[in-house]
């Protein structure tokens, strides 16, 4: 019995979190320390997991497998392909930064009774989160995964009901519904759409007989197991519409505006750079392995809906007026990219979408993170609120550029790579899609130039005068996110070598094959 | 030697890094290392030019792989360069007129504080310009593509504070932005025809597949060469280029990147020749352009912006050229080469100009300069005259050669753009003689300095006095000797390159040449030409020459409000585009609130409704429960008989 | 009437004293052990209260009820070790009671449950003590009318009714017998034996006694009503099979019977009897069970009844009620199959939905667990229709982790308290979470395993029944199902929205520290909720090996 | 005479009691009806208990009398100490709790 790695990469975080919420009130200092601490050992370990990961070898590798609820046909079941490997890599390293960056927003604003710890939970909640994302990455039985998918929306509604920016903290009333709004909103959304799915792995059990990715995965390959049309496509959709909220895919895209507009800027960053990936990953994992044929059915609507998110995300980050919204519009944008390259079904497609994950979780938190540094200082969330920042606070204003041209994907940036593949990909499933994506690069450019104008250009506004530029612990937040940025962007061969296999598989799964170019089906005829 | 050819982006690229990674401390030395990488870059491809030199002309191109960039099944993006005759010509062009900028930046950007971050900038532009060139697949250029449009935002917007530099940057980089996607699905239809998008296997395997697919992707390119060389439609971002600084708008909006269209379109020679449709259509937006810049150009008050109109109607010849397909790309080139030495040295005599009128950019504020600033205005005149085209001088070469190629295109088109281009030559004369008498001839009209809070733009170079008169001087050495240079590249280059054809056969190997065998015979569209040009400087000269110019411009003719107005083409864009693109995004945030949004909270809103109404039968009477009790189970009883029943 | 009938009955009547024998009955004791200890320790604890001076008779009621039920339980763990629940699953009692795993299964269940609430019951430490004597949650003395010079003399002389313990007992004794009953009489005095103490103690609560005495009238009015449909029903099914054995009756609808006498002959053939009978005995038992349309009783009595009560009912008086529901549908019904489906998926449907629709609005705290608890019995009876083992071992599972939740729930409602007693008012809970998070955190999780959340013992019942539910091809319920579940799912989020992100009251409520009799019911309770959600297997294989009646 | 008409005769008292407890507004009686209601059931079960010629039916009647017994103390008892709070034996003035 080798050393399980995976389960291990997950406890840690979660042994972590609980002892960070053991922390007395008055250790608040301590409690930071203790969670920074264990986020990083579990980064280490998570770099021990790529390390460890043959790009070449199995399809899943670090296996572990125990009997768990042999009555629900349950095993603890865990295993990482190239692309979890991707994830858990990316959700360990942002959690360090996240936790960084959010290092005084849970500070109690007034002294309140001793037994009244918001600093220690802040905290302990977005370990708790690490670890159910990791697990949700590793789980390799269908149930496992769910599990993990629901549970881990409890911590993060605590995290985006409980604190708030700074700016709005705490006694302002009308911010603080406003946050339970956008918590129980999130809450409700992700629900709604767990329970659907729940009934589709309810459905799934009655028609497999078994959870184990694996074994249905292989009974369907060997024909063993056959399920009629009209079965699988609405085990699909169920089990699409939920990955469809958490992604999230227009229309079900509302609840991440209030989310990440209501929600302390780490905790922003913790929802659509890290949770939110679950849901796109799960498409990629369990949508099309599972139900193959399903995913080919629906692929014109769901390529339909990509396209929409892609613009209309775009379009209503143009006419926000609010930082944060402007960035989940964005995202939502970006979202669209990724189940585009997704469900285009071309290696090009599929490598991009996962890369696009990575990139994408990456740039958002350069971005957000930043914007968060900005927020804090003036107090307001408010474009209209800033103005001439470049001025006071160059440093500032140089990350914030450079975060915003990873979002516009600006070639030599990690953003790029993804973008591209993801649009080439479609272009060849489907050419239309192709062109119509790429009005998404121009409205990329408005939007986030537009914001970057607006807040960091012109004449000094007055409230900005006195703003001071990037402390020490920000700029050790954002300047490795940037210096990862321009890696992957001008060498991003370690992360395509580690994913191409697995999308290999992927298309195997799927029974699709990139489209040859022309000219050599011409040769071929 | 192959393996130099990355030094040429390296080190300017390594400058950029230091410069805008070092902070403060460097402010001192900056510019210094600036400079130096600049040069060395310069020096480096003149090792290359020499080296290439050395093989014989077929075999000169150069090639160096670095790594592979983006390896994803089925689709290789390779960090690989090719170095031939065509992409010389620009690295030369690039890293010389660019080292010479640099030079003049150290005077003009003196008493800017962020002096070292402007040179930061120009250094990422030359590292960005340099991978363009010598890409060698579509996908590397396109990263050069976009990385000259980010260089160019951030040095057009290098006045922050300035909100109209902060949008005019938005602005380009945005338009830029239109035919960059032009440029992104041009890669996709390659990649999804040829499997492939390196210029070597692309371009020889045009010939195997279908006319149409070639003239998509050739559209497909010329759009992306619109916007990177502000061709019409995609035109009106250069006008309000002219924000940033003057040698910004020197070598960037006039000397190297605003002509990457042109290079792209005669790199992508072999596309364009299996379509010609899409030769037609370079050929057509290359002659509304060159006419439209040039209208503008007659119209302008603002130095630079009449320059940048210029520099737009050259372009449009150059594309024009690049139409005409193997009988033009040599010229087109040329002209290319040609036009950066002159309109480098216009913009730097330009921005010496405004150097001594306190930062004044109002021809009409101008006036009997020339014995003020001599070295500026016999630098400024050669180069004038080297744009008009006068005899003997490079403009006239490269200029004449492209009007004779576009007679030679043949039939109707011939004539008609030989007319065109013909015009263009006059109109040009036209005003770039306005612009010579309004700034060095005539009586002073010199106004007193403008508040500095009030106007927008506040040059660095001399501290300003509001209300003090301009005394105008010459420029400090660091600026004057480029200008010099570039004065000699004007009237020299031309009848270097053109002297046994050089240029030509130069090129030959890479983008093929035919002679253009033109209808009339080449004297006399030289003596038209010529004729043609005098004319316009003779009207010129009736206009402004004649009689004293009012200082502030005269309403003028509709045509002329609509010249001074970019031909009312930013109106067109401001209440197509913009109004609508607000409209849409306004209605679209309410839909996405009320609807999209409403569905959701109104599903919970029925739900408690429905539960307020539900709850009501709960009124607390026993009596009413047992109701509910005694009526179920007579349901239950009639359902279950029910059942039986049917 | 024929006249040979009259003297057949005559003479069987003549028969046995003709031959002068009364062979008396054989009763299995060791099997009914649990249930003869609850009752006798109910006998003793009506002595007790006649006997034992007033001072000692708290501490030795709670101390002889929780020997009693402790004891019970141990029986109930030594019959099924002993393979009563599977192999040597038998009919005890002339057939009157059946020992078969469901049976001990939920007597087991029920007597855990019951552990807990006697420790609810006996909580003293909630309020603050009256003329130096700790008071529990019951009237001093319930025949006083509240507020009377009787009552104010009652509280002085630290007088505490002791006898809700013995009442307990004897409702616990019921609930034993409840699934157990093997015949429809059985089945009815069992019903009676367990609602008559309930309905008492409904009555005797120390604060708010016009809502308590109200909830009592209304259960009792209500209760007697159904139990007169259910007799009536009993009496018809009798008329059917001219019996009440189970066994008989099964065998009489789907037609195995043996020996057919003429009367039996022209009786079975009227389905009118059969179907009308059993859709009474049905309504019967689904009021008890707080099925829509029979639930209106629920939230009143919930609301009005002593909080410790109202836990004990919501918990115990479910798994009884499920449990005989569950063997009258497969052992005596199982022929009607075809007929009671439909009708329970009618049933189970409006019950998820309106139970959960009608909670959204709700605004005191008890009345919200009463309808949640409505919503419950909707999902469980989705795990009623399928009829299939696993369909019964899920119910069980679903029971058993339910009924700790609701217990461990219900009592930490006793904790939060104002000036007039438990604060149950939604309002009141504002900022609870700041207050004190610990039970906030607490309740939440109870919260979060009844909207079902994984990882919660809520998750694995729900999810072993949708399963079995789906697997009877009940694939429609499971999606109401999930839909009423996300309902639900709006209201237990609110309250936890309320308890953590809203501002604290200044006038709001504070936390009572209970005795360690509260604290364990609610431990337990936490702790049953987070094993049966994180490793629910052993249960699941109790429940699945319990998974077979005995006929 | 047919026993069926004792059932015929059953179900209409059922009927009547179950009216009652609908249509009644005093705790006592409705509480009667319930009483008659039971009652209703014991005649049913004798007749059927002679029908089918076996005592079953009989003694079940014995056990419900118990049983309606044990009813009538508790359910007095409860009306009785409402009556004394209340002043009022009405079901529907003891409507404190609802929606």
């Amino acid at each position: 019995m080798s050393f399980p790695l995976l389960t291990v990469t997950a406890v840690l975080p979660a042994a972590g979190a609980i002892l960070t919420a053991a922390v007395p009130a008055a250790r608040r200092t301590a409690a930071k320390w203790l969670a920074l601490a264990f986020s990083l050992a579990t980064l280490v370990l998570a770099a021990l997991v790529v390390v460890r990961f043959e790009p070449g070898g199995d399809r899943y590798q670090l296996t572990e497998s125990h009997a768990w609820i042999p009555d629900f046909g349950v095993r603890y079941e865990l295993g990482v392909d190239g692309i979890a490997v991707a994830l858990i890599a990316l959700t360990a390293l942002l959690i360090p930064f996240i936790i960084l960056a959010g290092w005084h927003d849970a500070d109690p604003l007034e002294t309140k009774s001793s037994r009244w710890r918001p600093t220690q939970g802040f905290f302990a909640l977005i370990l708790m989160v690490e670890a159910m994302v990791i697990l949700s990455f590793e789980a390799t039985d269908v149930f496992l995964f769910y599990i993990f998918f629901e549970a881990m929306l409890i911590p993060m509604y605590f995290l985006i009901g409980g604190f708030g920016d700074r700016a709005h903290a705490g006694t302002d009333g009308a911010a603080a519904t406003q946050r339970s709004y956008a918590a129980v909103k999130f809450l409700l959304y992700n629900l709604a759409g767990g329970l659907i799915m729940l009934a589709a792995v309810v459905g799934l059990y009655v028609v497999a007989g078994s959870f184990s990715l694996a074994e249905i995965a292989e009974a369907r390959a060997s024909g063993e197991l056959e399920m009629a049309a009209n079965t699988e496509r609405l085990l699909f959709l169920g089990f699409f519409f939920a990955f469809a909220v958490k992604a999230p895919l227009w229309p079900l895209h509302t609840w991440l505006p209030n989310a990440m507009g209501e929600a302390t800027a780490p905790v922003a960053v913790l929802i659509t750079a890290v949770v939110d990936k679950v849901g796109t990953f799960a498409m990629l994992r369990f949508c099309l392995q599972l139900f193959p044929e399903a995913s080919k059915w629906a692929t014109p609507v769901i390529i339909v809906l990509a396209l929409v998110s892609i613009v209309y995300g775009a379009l209503l980050a143009v006419g926000q007026r609010d930082i944060k919204r402007l960035i989940a519009y964005a995202s939502i944008s970006h979202f669209g990219f990724i189940v585009l390259g997704i469900f285009a079904m071309t290696s090009q497609g599929q490598s991009g979408a996962t890369l696009y994950m990575v990139n994408h979780g990456i740039s958002t938190a350069a971005l957000m993170l930043v914007a968060g540094f900005l927020i804090t200082r003036r107090g307001s969330r408010l474009i209209a609120d800033y103005g001439g920042v470049q001025k006071v606070a160059p440093v500032l204003a140089g990350t914030f550029l450079v975060g915003s041209l990873a979002t516009l994907s600006l070639p030599g940036l990690a953003p790029f790579v993804s973008e591209f593949l993801v649009l080439v990909g479609a272009f060849a499933a489907y050419p239309v899609a192709g062109v119509i994506a790429t009005l998404g690069i121009v409205l990329a450019a408005l939007y986030t130039l537009v914001l970057y104008q607006r807040t960091m250009t012109g004449p000094v506004k007055a409230e900005v005068r006195t703003m001071p530029d990037l402390k020490a612990r920000e700029l050790v937040v954002v300047a490795p996110l940037i210096a990862l940025l321009l890696l992957l962007g001008v060498f991003p061969k370690p992360l395509t070598d580690i994913v191409n296999p697995a999308v290999q598989h992927t298309m195997n799964d799927v029974r699709k094959t990139d489209p040859t170019p022309e000219i050599e089906a011409e040769a071929a005829k | 030697m192959e393996n130099l050819i990355a030094l040429l982006v390296a080190a300017p690229l390594l400058g950029a890094a230091v410069l805008l990674c070092g902070g403060r401390r460097l402010d001192r030395v900056g510019h210094w290392i600036g400079t130096a990488l600049a040069a060395a870059s310069f020096v480096v491809g003149v090792v290359l030019f020499g080296a290439m030199l050395g093989y014989d002309a077929e075999a000169r191109t150069m090639r160096q792989h670095l790594y592979s960039w983006i390896p994803v099944e089925g689709f290789q993006g390779d960090i690989a360069f090719q170095l031939d005759q065509l992409s010389m010509t620009f690295v030369l062009l690039i890293t010389g007129v660019g080292t010479l900028i640099h030079i003049y930046s150290i005077g003009y950007m003196e008493h800017d504080e962020r002096r070292r971050r402007f040179f930061g900038y120009l250094n990422l532009f030359l590292a960005a310009m340099l991978l363009l060139v010598v890409a060698d697949n579509y996908l590397l250029l396109y990263f050069g593509w976009e990385g000259v449009g980010l260089a160019s935002y951030l040095l057009i917007g290098f006045w922050q504070h300035k909100p109209s530099a902060a949008t005019a940057a938005k602005k380009a980089f945005i338009v830029n932005r239109v035919g960059d996607m032009g440029l992104s699905i041009a890669i996709m239809l390659m990649f999804t025809t040829f499997g492939t998008f390196a210029f070597g296997p692309v371009l020889e395997a045009t010939g195997e597949t279908s006319e149409g697919k070639m003239t998509a992707i050739g559209l497909m390119l010329l759009l992306a060469a619109c916007g990177k060389s502000a061709q019409v439609p995609l035109q009106s971002w250069l006008g309000d280029a002219m924000e940033g600084p003057t040698p910004v708008s020197a070598l960037i909006h006039a000397a190297t990147m605003v002509t990457a269209g042109v290079y792209l379109i005669t790199r992508s020679g072999a596309i364009f020749n299996a379509a010609p449709d899409a030769q037609t259509a370079v050929v057509a937006v290359g002659a509304v352009t060159l006419l439209f810049g040039a209208i503008v150009g007659c119209a302008k008050d603002d130095i630079k912006k009449a320059l940048a109109g210029s520099t737009m109607s050259q372009i449009g010849y150059m594309i024009l050229a690049a139409g005409l397909g193997p009988i033009g790309y040599a010229f087109a080139i040329m002209h290319l080469v040609t036009h950066g030495f002159f309109k480098a040295g216009l913009f730097l005599g330009a921005g010496s100009v405004m150097h001594g009128m306190n930062d004044e950019v109002d021809m009409r504020k101008y006036g009997g300069l020339r014995k003020y600033m001599p070295v500026t205005f016999v630098t400024f005149g050669l180069g004038y005259l080297a744009i008009i085209g006068f005899p003997g001088l490079s403009g006239f070469f490269s200029k004449d050669k492209i009007i004779e190629a576009a007679f030679a295109s043949g039939g109707a088109q011939g004539w008609i753009l030989g007319t065109v281009t013909l015009l263009g030559a006059g109109i040009t004369a036209y005003y770039m003689t306005r612009v010579m008498i309004l700034t060095f001839f005539g009586e002073k009209r010199w106004q007193p300095a403008p508040d500095p809070d009030k106007t927008a733009s506040v040059e660095p170079g001399i501290e300003v006095h509001p209300g003090e008169m301009p005394h105008p001087h010459e420029s400090p050495r660091s600026m004057t000797i480029p200008m010099i240079v570039l004065a000699f590249g004007s009237v020299f280059a031309g009848g270097f390159f053109s002297i046994g054809d050089r240029f030509v056969n130069w090129l030959e190997p890479v983008t093929q040449f035919d002679h253009p065998h033109p209808p009339i015979s080449v004297p006399v569209i030289t003596g038209m030409t010529v004729a043609v040009l005098l004319a316009g400087v003779a009207i010129a000269y009736l206009q402004y020459g004649r009689k004293p110019v009012p200082v502030v411009a005269p309403r003028g003719s509709f045509v002329t409000r609509a010249a001074r107005r970019d031909l009312l083409q930013d109106d067109f864009n401001h209440v197509v585009l913009v109004r609508g693109g607000e409209h849409l995004t306004r209605s679209l945030v309410y839909v996405d609130h009320t609807l999209v949004d409403g569905v959701v909270n109104g599903t919970a809103a029925t739900v408690g409704g429905l539960s307020g109404r539900l709850r009501k039968l709960q009124n607390g009477y026993a009596r009413t429960y047992a109701v509910s009790m005694f009526g179920g189970t007579a349901i239950l009883i009639a359902a279950t008989l029910l059942m039986r029943a049917v | 009437m024929s006249a040979s009938a009259v003297h057949s009955l005559w003479t069987t009547v003549a028969a046995p004293g003709a031959d002068g024998g009364f062979t008396a009955p054989h009763i299995e004791y060791a099997q009914l052990s649990p249930t003869l200890i609850v009752v006798g320790a109910a006998v003793v604890g009506v002595l007790v209260e006649a006997v034992v001076p007033r001072k000692a008779r708290y501490h030795t009621q709670l101390f002889l009820s929780v020997v009693a039920v402790a004891a019970a339980f141990a029986a109930v763990v030594a019959l099924a070790a002993g393979g009563y629940g599977t192999t040597k699953a038998q009919i005890a009692a002339e057939g009157a009671i059946a020992v078969d795993g469901p049976a001990l299964f939920l007597q087991g269940t029920i007597l855990l449950a019951s552990l807990i609430a006697v420790f609810t019951f006996a909580e003293r430490r909630l309020d603050p003590d009256a003329h130096g004597n700790r008071v529990d949650s019951f009237a001093a003395q319930a025949a006083s009318v509240p507020g009377s010079e009787s009552e104010k003399a009652a509280v002085k002389a630290g007088f505490t009714t002791t006898e809700v313990f013995p009442l307990l007992l004897f409702a616990i004794a019921g609930m034993l017998v409840f699934p157990a009953a093997n015949d429809l009489l059985t089945l009815f005095v069992a019903l009676e034996v367990f609602s008559l103490p309930l309905y008492l103690l409904c009555a005797v609560a120390r604060r708010k006694r016009l809502m308590s005495q109200e909830a009592a009238v209304k259960y009792f009015l209500l209760g007697a009503f159904s139990s007169a449909f259910l007799l009536f029903g009993i009496a018809l099914m009798y008329g059917y099979a001219g019996s009440v054995s189970y066994a008989r009756i099964a065998s009489v609808v789907d037609g195995t019977v043996k020996q057919i006498d003429p009367a039996l002959a022209d009786t079975m053939g009227n389905d009118a009897l059969l179907l009308i009978g059993a859709a009474m005995i049905l309504m019967g038992l689904l009021f008890k069970v707080g099925a829509v349309p029979f639930h209106m009783w629920t939230p009143d009595v919930y609301q009005g009844a002593p909080t410790p009560v109202t836990g004990f009912m919501a918990a115990a008086t479910k798994v009884a009620a499920f449990g005989a529901l569950l063997r009258l549908l497969y052992v005596v019904l199982p022929g009607l199959r075809w007929d009671w489906r439909p009708v329970m998926w009618a049933i189970a449907i409006i019950t998820m939905l309106g139970g959960a629709i009608v909670a959204v609005t709700q605004t005191d705290m008890k009345r919200l667990l009463a309808y949640s608890s409505i919503a419950h019995a909707g999902f469980i009876l989705a795990g009623v229709i399928a009829t299939r083992p696993e369909g019964i071992s899920s119910v069980l599972f679903y029971l058993l982790a339910y009924s700790f939740v609701t217990i461990g729930a219900f009592a930490v409602v006793t904790l939060v308290r104002d000036a007039g007693g438990e604060a149950t008012h939604l309002s009141k809970w504002a900022g609870l979470g700041r207050r004190s998070p610990l039970v906030a955190a607490v309740f939440a999780v109870f919260l979060l395993a009844f909207a079902g959340i994984p990882l919660t013992s809520g998750f694995a019942g729900k999810f072993a029944v949708f399963k079995a539910a789906a697997e009877g091809g009940a694939g429609a319920l499971v999606v109401v199902g999930v839909i009423s579940s996300a309902i639900a799912a709006f209201f237990y989020i609110r309250v936890i929205v309320l308890m953590f992100f809203s501002e604290p009251r200044a006038d709001g409520p504070t936390v009572a520290v209970p005795s360690p009799l509260t604290t364990a019911a609610i431990g337990v309770g936490v702790a049953v909720t987070l094993a049966l959600g994180v490793a629910p297997q052993y249960f699941l294989d109790l429940a699945g090996q319990a998974g077979v009646f005995v006929r | 005479m047919n026993p069926v008409n004792y059932l015929y005769l059953a179900a209409l008292l059922f009927t009547i009691g179950a009216a009652g407890v609908l249509i009644r507004r005093n705790a006592i009686v409705v509480f009667m009806c319930v009483e008659l209601m039971l009652n209703a059931c014991n005649l049913a079960f004798v007749a059927f208990s002679r029908m089918h010629g076996n005592l079953d039916g009989q003694i079940i009647a014995f056990f419900t009398m118990v049983v309606a017994a044990a009813e009538v103390v508790v359910g007095l008892a409860i009306i009785v100490s409402l009556f004394r709070t209340r002043h009022s034996a009405s079901v529907d003035d003891a409507s404190l709790m609802k929606l």
